[in-house]
């Protein structure tokens, strides 16, 4: 599926959210840094991250819908 | 300590344990070595996101305005708690940075320790649960605000029972390293 | 343009990240309203949003509406003067626990009764969070708090319950995990008229969670997963597996004529 | 009101309490209706933390009082000038605030129409504070006297959206109002703000917040004073009363002069707060002597002592035993003291 | 408190809001404990009404205030001395109270002992007002110093029931205290009521008992009243300051002498209602100018005003922008205005 | 020696009549009351009455106990505090209509969800009764007040389902007409521990009554009398026929610790 | 059946409580007085007046029981 | 007139309309006669069983306080209200009574007006919702401190719709009882 994933570090808080719930284990947290890295690859554009993240900080974009 | 009364912020940001840290340090001026100390600390919700900052006046005399308006002393341990609070330091003031998170500071400050705080302690202690702790050793051996034993004394009042070792230690290890870069 | 629905009404001249702690569940929650209002396709000069005092209650200040951050406890009856001046727009009452039914219960149990339009959003985190943990009326007996050091001995208020017993005509409870659910029960409460309570268990690592060791996010979320169940599955649940466990679900769904729109009656029928 | 209102389109509400009933006027006020509510006793201590709300917020709203006597339930129905004091200072936190004091039923209703026109052209609550006596009396009004031509609409905005701040610093101290769905969303908050109504913890903001709250007020003298002379001119000596005992007064300086030959004014504050200091200041100068007689231990007392008393000799006369003042008893008490 | 009153056998409760609070430590008062209750900013707002149920039963209990800035939610956390005159006028109906601001966190200890032993040798509830500067702030308490074995008891009635007149007028003002549950089966009302405890509405009884109640205050000054003198002695300039700009002022006062050479000292009310006219109108004499600086508009300013306009000049200096005043503007200012 | 158990709890150092009006059922109210405290053989120094303000609120001043007329709507937080003073008195709050569940709604929620051990006395005239009658919460819709001089809008709270949602142990109604019942149930309710409930329906003739036609004091006796049905008979009644009919009995009757006996125990494990 | 009615004619607010639901009709309201004048013929000492007056202006005492 | 300030009070007892009564005086004087009048009453739970009172001050002048202190006029209609007021009446007051419930006076007052104002208006209109309408018109003619055309104005806008004439009967039998006894 084509999509864009979309992250604003600044507005992130590294609270893990996104990478704890993805359920395909597409996130994953850079301890040093704090804050997610997202795998293109393994993610399907569920939206899951971005409804979850408290700070507004993930857009999944899904690339055919536009 | 030949000074009347002493100002010391430390800064750095929320959980990094600033404010028990300036409680130890008045505790140890106030309790163990018996002179005069205030703590203040800075509330409100903003506290728990931005930086996060302590006050100790400490004083062999009376101490009269609680309030510090001419640092003696500042601790910084991330980059934003410098920008924030670095105008309030003296210039012959003397500034502990954790040199792994702050980067630029003024140049017109002389008496600078730079120590990696975040990365010893990972290191030595495996969590940087006890940073709060070593710096202020390093304050303690900086300033000589407080006597040593006073500072073991006020950690071991306050940290939970159990780490009172390993706090200890760390208090030691902050003296050290201060003592190196004298 | 914005990026998505909910950056299309954060309001521009703030600055972001807001103050909410990190992993705190209050952001989750007022995405999901922003996505229910969108959906509902209101005209943002329609809508206000209107708060009490609390960390859930600085919610007005990001978001892109007209909008009062009012007194602790007291947002309804503000809410309640501002509808009767503005029949016509949304107003939409967000809370936390402490705010709707501790100070403000009252103000709760008298705008159910007379079944004022406002839309009702409870951001429940079982706790003060703002002023730094103490219990609030929701906090569940046994749990900790800065003012219930030895567990509180308080039997704690189920919030639908309450607005159940007092006159709301919708009345729906989700969590900051079910994220999904929680704006489809806040997007319905905004299509219905007449007094509804969206009630939004939230996570709280800072103090609740502190307090309580759920001091990660991830934890408060997991924690929500594993013991909010949906209605229909709790109701056939026997009472010996309840323990410990909550349900979640729409579980009022009523039609009454609302206050404001019997006062207009009212004046239709006596004007001079 | 709940009878007459419906009638002419306008909304009434019973809250379930006085903080209700106060929240509610805001929210109404916001919402671009005029609005009001009443109260006597303890219901003016519940709305003091929304009043200060009202002042910070600057919303335009009424709260009238009809003192009773006693702190607490106290004397229900009895007469009392016991909340002059907390009108000025009830709420938490410096503020400004206007309060009105009319003496008699028609002026109630004129200075009703005047308080609603103040507290609208500078975004503040104002008490209209009013006696027992005068709260339960009936007395002609000649309506007809009365301009119903006058209206008075606030200041809305007069610049598009993006440009509006709700809180900006104009000359006139008083930012311009914008009702709720009026297509400028903004933000209200009982937390100090800056002028873009968002909260600040600046000083500098805090500073020019809080410094134009009270200026508005204080460049406004002239508009919102009021006060009345009464046989001023040629006295000797001066009575300060407001409200029913600026009656008595009034009764008893005829006496005084018609009986007595004592040469005795009056001089009434219908403004109490702010307080008419500086006509205070310049009646003061040839007086010999200010009799002040309250309702109550003293409290116009302290404002005439502050700004009086090293002009001339200040003498309170006090009663709170729940009966109102009576003019011999003035007269007796005056004529001992001259 | 609700981890260390347990472990004493005390009561701790949080209850539903501030009114709640006030309304349930006069309660608790009632059946015969020492009770108190503490609040920031709104919520001192809201327990008025109770307050004035306290005054007007008689109930001894302590409210502590931590003031913040601004009215209404204002500045939390941020320092203000904005709540002195609310702390005087707050409740409606005229009433007498005490308030005690001290300036130091072991001078919170004592006054707060000082403040609960007047309160119930007065039986009136006591303020304690303190700034957030020291509300939020640790400093040296000598434990040692405190007289441990100093206790009060209130006053208990010392008759048998039947001749026990709950509100008796007797020669200290004060009638004694029975605790529910004793024996002593009376009744306790916020209306005005006569010395049996019922209500009345009686003129004579009306003012017997309002007189007393001012009076017990009134005929007891030397021992209410507290303020402490810095190096005023040879002063020809007076400062006029509480609560932590007092501290402030010290410094100033340091500052000043020592490197400017200007004599100045310092009067500081550590009981600031009732006010300490007479202490203020003694020290002011000799004086040149009197400055007041206070973190808010001007509140103290008016009955030093009011007491000693007619001495001599009264200077205030008035900070609101959310921060402590600084010594340095002190000395500034001082400077500038001598 | 009294005459009767009403007249032995008579504070004799007041006059009587009472200040009621003519025919006014808050006295019946009182005498009930006076006879299931004798009844349950308390001593009368370890009985406390409690009110807010109002014409029940009265009460306390004609009754031989340790009284306290309170502030409005404030009672039981009052009462609260002197319960946990003096765990041991029977404490009784008196209250009316608006008193209790108008102003003071919050209290009594919050006094209920606690379980204070307060033993509540409702006197339910439908009306603010000592202001000359504005609408209460209780007054029924349609019902005129001087504040619904067109009919009330706003729909009722029922008291004792206010007080069974919000967790009260003991929960009755009876009225000042079925005076028997009502004795029996404040009798039942001060034999229990925990936060109790009788609401006792008393006709106002001066004010509700003059408003809603039924001024005489025996016309509103009538009244309760045919439309107050038992409980067991309401269950068993048509919805169509309940129409203007109301429930009577007890509604709740269960055991559950209360707060302060909680509270003692807290005390016990970690005094020092 | 003896028994004992006592009345205290200025407790008496003359509201008509009693009368109206004397099961025995053994009181009747005097007009003109307003206050209630009882049979002691046709009273079965129920009690009831008693407890319904809201004034506790009647006294019902059953002899045998004393 | 002749009088500049004329004080009166309406007493009874609760439910004998003595309210209705002082509002009708006052606006015969202030609308109907064009001249100034005030009144006032006493509120709160005591006037609901105790005596109730209704006080009117009228004046061709200003009228400065609102309160009465000399009666000129006073008007009983129950014994319990003569107890309470008559005190307040000037002696050469005029004093009028129901003579069917009210005793003994202070024989000091030389003017009094016996009128048994219940059983007139049981016996003539077979009701006592019109004594209050009586005293009114005795008021009127005793006193002439409104006029009657006034007087039968005032009654005329306050009573209910249908009870005008009866009302207007009323208050005539008043005047002429007063006439009959001058
Ligand atoms: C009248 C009043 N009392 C107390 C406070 C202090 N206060 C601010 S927020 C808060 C509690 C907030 O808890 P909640 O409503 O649950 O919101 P949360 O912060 O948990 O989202 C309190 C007690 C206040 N602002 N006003
Ligand atoms: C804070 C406050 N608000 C309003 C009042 C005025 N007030 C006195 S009694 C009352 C209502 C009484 O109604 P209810 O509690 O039903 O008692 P009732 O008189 O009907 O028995 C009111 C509004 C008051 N005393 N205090
Ligand atoms: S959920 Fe949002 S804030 Fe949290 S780590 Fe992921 S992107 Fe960052
Ligand atoms: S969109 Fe879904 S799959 Fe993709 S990263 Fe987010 S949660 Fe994982
Ligand atoms: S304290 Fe709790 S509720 Fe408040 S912002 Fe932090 S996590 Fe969220
Ligand atoms: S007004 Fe009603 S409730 Fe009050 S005393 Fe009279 S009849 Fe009873
Ligand atoms: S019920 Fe009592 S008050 Fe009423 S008429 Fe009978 S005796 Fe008199
Ligand atoms: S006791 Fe019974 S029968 Fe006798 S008068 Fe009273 S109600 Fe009638
Ligand atoms: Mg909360
Ligand atoms: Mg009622």
């Amino acid at each position: 599926m084509d999509k864009k994933i979309e992250f604003y570090e600044s507005w992130c808080k590294g609270c893990g959210i996104c990478a704890a719930f993805c359920p395909k284990g597409a996130i994953t947290m850079d301890k040093m840094a704090g804050k997610p890295v997202f795998d293109e690859e393994k993610c399907i554009a569920c939206g899951l991250c971005e409804l979850r993240c408290p700070d507004y900080a993930v857009i999944i974009k899904k690339k055919d819908k536009e | 300590m030949g000074k009347k009364r002493y100002e010391i912020r430390l800064s750095g940001s929320g959980g990094q344990g600033m404010i028990l840290g300036g409680v130890i340090l008045a505790e140890a001026a106030a309790i163990h070595d018996g002179i005069n100390a205030t703590q203040t600390q800075s509330y409100g919700p903003e506290a728990r996101v931005g930086a996060s900052k302590s006050e100790v006046i400490i004083s062999d005399g009376e101490i009269l305005f609680p309030k510090t308006s001419d640092l003696d002393v500042l601790l910084c341990l991330t980059q934003k708690a410098a920008q924030e609070y670095i105008d309030d330091l003296k210039e012959d003031g003397i500034l502990i940075i954790d040199s792994y998170y702050v980067g630029n500071v003024p140049s017109k400050y002389k008496n600078i320790y730079k120590i990696p705080f975040s990365q010893i302690a990972n290191k030595e202690f495996n969590t940087t649960l006890v940073v709060n702790i070593i710096a202020l050793g390093a304050i303690c051996a900086a300033t000589g605000c407080v006597s040593e034993k006073a500072l073991f004394e006020a950690v071991k009042a306050r940290v939970p029972k159990g780490t009172q070792e390993i706090n200890e230690k760390a208090a030691r290890l902050g003296i050290k390293l201060v003592k190196e870069q004298k | 343009m914005e990026k998505n629905v909910v950056h299309k009404y954060l309001r521009k001249n703030k600055k972001f990240p807001h103050i909410w702690c990190p992993g705190c569940g209050h952001g989750v929650i007022m995405s999901s309203m922003l996505r229910a209002i969108d959906k509902q396709g209101l005209d943002r000069d329609d809508v206000a949003v209107v708060s009490g005092i609390g960390c859930s209650s600085r919610t007005p200040t990001y978001v892109d509406f007209n909008t009062i951050h009012t007194t602790h406890g007291r947002a309804l009856a503000f809410a309640t003067g501002l509808k009767l001046a503005k029949p016509d727009m949304t107003v939409i009452v967000v809370m936390g626990d402490g705010d709707a039914v501790g100070i403000g219960g009252n103000h709760f149990i008298h705008a159910a009764r007379r079944n004022m339009d406002l839309k009702v959003i409870v951001y429940n985190n079982n706790i003060y969070g703002m002023t730094g943990g103490q219990a609030s009326p929701t906090t569940p007996s046994g749990k900790k708090a800065t003012t219930a050091r030895y567990g509180n001995i308080e039997r704690s208020f189920d919030i639908c319950e309450l607005a159940k017993a007092t006159g709301a005509v919708y009345v729906a409870r989700s969590t900051s995990y079910h994220v999904q659910a929680l704006e489809k029960y806040i997007h319905r409460s905004l299509s219905k008229k007449g007094f509804t309570v969206v009630e939004a268990m939230t996570h709280c690592p800072t103090t609740y969670g502190r307090l309580n060791k759920i001091k990660e996010p991830v934890a408060g979320m997991i924690y929500q997963k594993d013991h909010f169940i949906m209605k229909a599955a709790w109701d056939k649940l026997p009472e010996e597996k309840r323990e410990g466990k909550f349900p979640m679900g729409e579980f009022v769904d009523i039609e009454k004529t609302d206050f404001v729109s019997k006062y207009l009656r009212l004046i239709e029928a006596n004007k001079e | 009101m709940s009878v007459e209102l419906p009638k002419l389109g306008g909304k009434f509400i019973q809250m379930e309490d006085e903080i209700g009933s106060m929240a509610s006027i805001i929210g109404a006020s916001i919402g671009g209706l005029k609005s009001m509510t009443a109260t006597s006793g303890p219901g003016i201590s519940l709305m003091q933390e929304n009043i200060g709300y009202a002042v910070i917020t600057e919303t335009p709203c009424l709260i009238v009082n009809v003192q009773r006597g006693g702190p607490s339930t106290g004397l229900p129905t009895m007469p009392s000038q016991g909340d002059i004091l907390q009108a000025r200072w009830g709420t938490h936190g410096d503020h400004p605030i206007i309060t009105i004091y009319p003496h008699t039923v028609p002026e109630i209703f004129e200075e009703t129409i005047r308080s609603v026109e103040l507290s609208e052209k500078y975004r503040i609550p104002v008490i209209l504070l009013l006696d027992e006596v005068i709260g339960h009396m009936r007395e002609k009004i000649d309506i007809e006297k009365v301009d119903k031509n006058k209206s008075f609409k606030r200041k809305t905005p007069d610049v598009p959206n993006e440009w509006f701040f709700p809180y900006e610093r104009n000359s006139s101290g008083v930012p311009a109002f914008a009702d709720f769905g009026e297509g400028y969303r903004y933000h209200i908050t009982g937390l100090v703000h800056d002028v873009d109504g968002f909260p600040t913890s600046k000083p500098d903001q805090i500073d020019a917040f809080m410094k134009r709250m009270f200026r508005k007020i204080d460049d406004n003298l002239d508009d919102i004073l009021d006060w009345e002379e009464y046989e001023l001119e040629d006295s000797e000596y001066m009575i300060l009363a407001a409200g029913c005992v600026a009656r008595s007064a009034k009764q008893a300086i005829r006496t005084l002069r018609d009986e007595h030959g004592i040469k005795i004014g009056l001089l009434r504050p219908k403004t109490i707060w702010p307080f008419i200091s500086s006509v205070l200041i310049d009646k003061a100068q040839d007086k010999k002597k200010i009799f002040v007689p309250e309702m109550n231990m003293g409290q116009l007392l302290l404002p005439t002592q502050r700004f009086a008393s090293s002009i001339c000799d200040i003498l309170p006369f006090n009663k709170i035993n729940g009966e109102a003042i009576y003019p011999h008893e003035l007269v007796s008490f005056i004529r001992r003291n001259i």
